[in-house]
């Protein structure tokens, strides 16, 4: 069945151009809270310290905190600054944008193990050709310097540019292993 | 991470909780999946496969009890649960009418809603539906939302999976060319399955390897398609299935399992969710060795690594072996363990009906009526799906026997 | 230090806007192209009852329609409600009501706003159930439910055709 | 009556044993989802001594429309502690489907108890806005009548139905949040009278603010067991007699939004009519509503509504539906009432209802 059968009934518009598409704009408006945990790593990233959070059961480190130990059901408290050294322990390099985001690609997009961590910290690695990155790497933050404008003072991860490899050897694959 | 089963993730005593009734599925419907399907409606979409499903069981709306619909999240058609507007195109008016919503799962995980429905004899016989319509927004656009505080930094769910992948790679020494023999055969087998978006004739092994890296280590030709499409299935208990006109699959089990999204220790490339989920169906059908009383399995796919990584993660390889599985053809068509004669997600891809056509796909296969893609004396498959963050699971096993028979 | 371990709770703006670009399928297409071109229409049910706005499929047997049948660009309002403020995006930004509207040669009520007069303002166009209203139809028509700019009281309650503007 | 099939499958009795509710709160912006939903987990856990991996199913309820965030409960499931990995699902819909889900999986004997939670945070977005995106993507959403607007066309309807009053609906508001003081979680407690409630201005005639829902914030949770799994959790388990839901066509113009029939077949389903109940938790939203949903459960004077306050005292969306079930199954476990209704609606002008009946042991 399509449209323009159904209006060839109906002798007004008999031979009309059928509508078969309509593009239909929504916006909505949200503020959106990250909650306590999130607020805490977030402020201490202005002051460029990477701020984590210990289960107070299991003792695992997570950072970015989520105020909630996701094995163990329980609120993470304990806060944890963590060295600003890490591991790379997987990564992907990133061809396409998505529709919206405000990226350049090609970028590599990787999980830094920050040493004392648990789990991974999804960033960007640069300061390196992208066939050099690679698992085991060493790598430090580069952080973003405050504009004029006061602008990278706000609480934000864009306040780590990326990282960037120290030079060290490869971490041993055994510290890493279990911490994707 | 321990290749071991949990314990606590398989029930002790029975393999199937007594007194159940045994689940059938009688009709399966499902659209011609296309990038867009500009000549319908949301409504009309959902319709035409919900229609399909009905004619194959040869019933009637006034014979269903229930509708269970399921899709993945409202952002991609931004109508908030749409689930309300569909009622009258379903049938759902003066029924009860449940929506689920487990990320990529969700279309499995919907069929295994209905089938509780049936199991618990709360309801008769239950339409399920999933579907999404793909080309009303952008998923790129609805799955990369950005969230103030973050950095923008994964595209879509390629993106996200990608270093899973790498991780996979790196961790079982397997070639790089696996993942191109995966998706040059799903693409193949899709050119016997009519509902299947993706129909390369021309493709070849050698365009499949050479095609760009969108995340690297995934190429464009190693990555499923946008598509509109929906899938339902009639599900029915034993006094249904007596009246069906045509062959039932019978549920032989069924299971999801959850694990959180990120969380120390998870093992992203074989997540335990995943393991205790088949083992849990596996248990409840009475299988033993998966690889050898499985005869194909419709797997969920979206990107092709993931047939070796699954095939690890469902006991139909030792870890580190799937790979050795794909090289080797036993997943080919003819192979002793076909994967998606259907295509697969790597051919389709309307995501919240992905899981689904999945398990379809499987009871099909069981009842001898998948056409052309039919893998010859097919008597158990298996149907999977996942979603979130590799977190979310959920399977069924199907037969063309009845179970307590 | 101190303001980072009791910190200020953050916030930010969150927008969520897409274009949405909707395939109509044809009962809806034809519904919209009607709207563009000036004219109503609704279809049949199965029990014999014209739906306005026209539904795919039947609201009782699920069956599906395709009789389409045009409608007077009048009709009666069953139910009301005054919006003295009206909110971002609604069809009128000045004090209106939403209405359904039962077009004649209908049994069943499309919901749009009225531009009439406020309840109890003494006013004979005001609004109340049971007023006669015609289209007021919007002067750039594309096709879409917008099309139809608002309902608008009938002067004399004749019936006649929907006032354009 | 509570005849225990526990051994069995389908026909297997299902009871709440345990619930627990946040105080709800116009805004928690604090707090993110999990951090909402967290205590209220803790706290039902804790009624029942149970730990997550001793549940058998685990079901959730909630909008990623109202978090203005795809996936958003993905993220909530942390609270949960999902490790090893659970057996669990989730709905796009009030937590009281969610508990429908769970009840269902207990049926088939696949489980014995099952965690049920939901969670709203209303306070990111403009909520009556939101709830546009509910309607028909055509014909309806596009003119954004928000959910005050649609509420207000069905009370109108009402009162020109001869059926209610502006007075009758600012009793209602009153009673509700006067019953409301009682009720520590609840968010407006307390009422002016019904004179004083007639002076104020409209917000969208006939609606004034007394007649709309607060925009909460807020968690709910429920343990469900089986037979004598129940028993051993619960001294006084609030047994679910029957539950069932149903839903009505949508466009508001097809239906006489003066009944609510979807509120009463359902109702047949679970067996309301079977015997009279004592209490009644109807999630109402709107005063109007609760007048309509009186009239399709038969609900005579004896029958005491929303003691809870309904919600008119608190409306977290997505989990107002839930804690009508709690509430109901807290007065039966204090031994408040004997046998008691629970309604659950969602979309547009009480599209689709869900009635539940709770009764003690008898």
């Amino acid at each position: 069945m399509k449209t323009s059968d159904l209006l060839a009934g109906i002798p007004a518009l008999a031979g009309a151009e059928p509508v078969t598409r309509v593009t239909i704009p929504a916006r909505l408006d949200y503020t959106y809270t990250p909650g306590a945990a999130q607020s805490r790593f977030l402020n201490a990233l202005t002051e460029q310290r990477l701020l984590g959070e210990r289960c107070p059961q299991c003792t695992r480190v997570y950072i970015p905190p989520r105020g909630v130990c996701p094995t163990c059901g329980v609120a993470t408290s304990e806060p944890v600054d963590l060295p600003h050294v890490g591991t790379v322990t997987t990564f992907c390099i990133v061809n396409i944008a998505a529709r919206g985001l405000d990226v350049e690609v090609p970028y590599c997009y990787a999980y830094v193990l920050l040493d004392g961590a648990h789990v991974g910290l999804h960033a960007r690695i640069g300061g390196i050709p992208h066939d050099q990155v690679h698992v085991g790497q060493r790598v430090e933050p580069v952080w973003r310097e405050p504009d004029q404008t006061g602008v990278q003072s706000r609480p934000s991860l864009a306040a780590i540019s990326h990282f960037r490899p120290t030079g060290e050897p490869d971490a041993d694959p055994e510290s890493y292993r279990r911490w994707m | 991470m321990s290749a071991a089963v949990n314990p606590a993730a398989v029930p002790a005593g029975p393999h199937r909780a007594v007194g159940q009734e045994p689940v059938a599925v009688v009709g399966v419907g499902q659209t011609r999946h296309v990038s867009a399907r500009h000549d319908v409606s949301i409504a009309g979409l959902l319709r035409e496969a919900a229609v399909r499903a009905l004619e194959d069981a040869e019933l009637t709306w006034a014979d269903i009890d229930a509708v269970v619909i399921g899709k993945a999240p409202d952002f991609f058609e931004g109508v908030m649960m749409p689930e309300l507007y569909l009622a009258e195109a379903l049938g759902a008016v003066s029924k009860p009418m449940l929506r689920v919503h487990t990320a990529g799962s969700v279309g499995g995980s919907t069929a295994l809603v209905a089938a509780n429905l049936v199991a618990a004899r709360v309801h008769g016989t239950v339409l399920t539906v999933a579907f999404e319509k793909q080309s009303e927004s952008n998923a790129m656009w609805g799955l990369s939302l950005p969230v103030p505080f973050q950095a923008p930094l994964t595209a879509g769910a390629g993106g996200f999976f990608a270093p899973h992948v790498r991780a996979y790679m790196r961790r079982t020494g397997a070639p790089d060319h696996i993942g191109s023999l995966v998706a040059f055969k799903d693409r193949r087998n899709a050119l016997k399955n009519p509902y299947a978006h993706l129909h390369e004739h021309d493709l070849t092994l050698e365009k499949v390897r050479s095609a760009p890296m969108l995340w690297d280590p995934i190429r464009y030709s190693e990555t499923c398609p946008s598509s509109d499409g929906a899938c339902a299935m009639v599900l029915t208990g034993v006094r249904g299935a007596a009246r069906a006109p045509r062959p039932a699959a019978w549920m032989h089990g069924g299971a999801m399992r959850s694990e959180p999204t990120i969380f120390a220790g998870k093992d992203y490339v074989s997540p335990q969710a995943g393991r205790d989920c088949a083992a849990d169906v596996y248990h409840q059908a009475g299988v033993v060795d998966p690889r050898r009383q499985i005869d194909l399995a419709e797997i969920y796919v979206p990107f092709s690594w993931y047939e070796p990584m699954w095939l690890e993660n469902l006991g139909f390889a030792d870890q580190g072996e799937g790979w050795k599985l794909v090289e080797s053809g036993v997943t080919e068509m003819d192979g002793d363990l076909p994967v998606n004669p259907s295509g697969g997600v790597l051919s389709s891809n309307p995501i919240g009906a992905s899981g689904m056509i999945r398990f379809a796909e499987a009871a099909l296969q069981v009842r001898g009526e998948a056409g052309e893609h039919q893998i010859d004396g097919a008597r158990l498959a298996l149907g999977h799906a996942y979603g979130g963050g590799a977190q979310f699971f959920s399977m069924w096993l199907v037969g063309s026997e009845r179970p307590d028979s | 230090m101190s303001d980072v371990q009791n910190p200020a709770v953050l916030s930010a703006p969150l927008v969520v806007e897409f274009p949405f670009t909707r395939s109509t399928g044809p009962v809806v297409g034809a519904f919209l192209t009607g709207l563009r071109e000036r004219v109503v229409l609704g279809i049949r049910g199965s029990d014999g009852r014209v739906l306005c706005p026209p539904a795919e499929y039947d609201p009782v047997t699920a069956a599906e329609l395709d009789q389409l049948v045009a409608l007077p660009g009048t009709g009666t309002v069953t139910t009301w409600a005054w919006n003295e403020r009206p909110r971002p995006y609604q069809p009128l930004d000045r004090p209106f009501a939403w209405a359904l509207v039962r077009l004649d040669g209908a049994d069943t009520a499309l919901l749009h706003a009225l531009d009439a007069p406020p309840p109890d303002s003494g006013d004979p166009r005001a609004v109340r159930t049971g007023l006669r209203v015609a289209v007021r139809w919007a002067d750039r028509r594309t096709g879409a439910i917008t099309d139809i700019a608002c309902f608008e009281p009938l002067a004399d309650g004749s019936g006649s055709a929907g006032g354009e503007r | 009556m509570a005849a225990d099939n526990s051994t069995a499958g389908p026909g297997r009795e299902v009871a709440v044993v345990a619930f627990a509710q946040t105080v709800h709160r116009r805004s928690t912006d604090q707090l993110s989802e999990v951090e909402l939903v967290l205590p209220v987990l803790h706290d039902v856990l804790k009624q029942t001594g149970l730990t997550t991996d001793r549940i058998g199913f685990t079901c959730s309820g909630s909008s990623d429309y109202l978090a203005g965030r795809a996936f958003s409960f993905t993220m909530a499931l942390d609270g949960v502690g999902a490790w090893p990995p659970i057996s669990e699902s989730h709905v796009e819909m009030d937590g009281a489907w969610a508990l429908y889900e769970a009840w269902v999986k207990l049926r088939t004997g696949q489980a014995d108890t099952a965690l049920v939670y939901s969670y709203g945070k209303s306070s990111p977005g403009c909520v009556r806005d939101v709830l546009t995106r509910q309607l028909d993507p055509y014909t309806l959403a596009p003119l954004w009548p928000d959910a005050i607007a649609l509420a207000a066309l069905q009370t109108q309807a009402l009162i020109d139905a001869g059926l209610a009053d502006e007075r009758a609906l600012a009793a209602t508001a009153m009673r509700s949040r006067r019953a409301a003081e009682a009720n520590p979680h609840a968010q407006l407690r307390g009422s002016a009278d019904v004179e004083e409630l007639l002076k104020q201005p409209y917000e969208v005639r006939p609606l004034r603010r007394h007649d709309c829902p607060p925009v909460s914030d807020g968690a709910a949770a429920v343990v469900l067991a089986v037979g004598d799994t129940a028993r051993a959790l619960h001294t006084r388990p609030a047994w679910i007699r029957g539950i069932d839901h149903r839903i009505e066509a949508h466009q508001p113009g097809v239906r006489d939004l003066t009944e609510s029939p979807s509120t009463r077949l359902a109702a047949v389903h679970a067996g309301a009519f079977d015997a009279p109940p004592d209490t009644a938790e109807l999630h109402a939203p709107f005063s109007a509503q609760e007048l309509i949903l009186r009239r399709a459960l038969d609900l005579s004077d004896g029958t005491e509504v929303n003691p809870s306050g309904g919600a008119l005292a608190a409306n977290p969306v997505m989990a107002a539906g839930l804690i009508r079930i709690g509430e109901a199954a807290s007065r039966i476990q204090r031994g408040e009432s004997r046998r008691a209704l629970a309604h659950a609606t969602s979309g547009p002008c009480l599209q689709q209802n869900l009635v539940a009946v709770l009764e003690g042991e008898q």
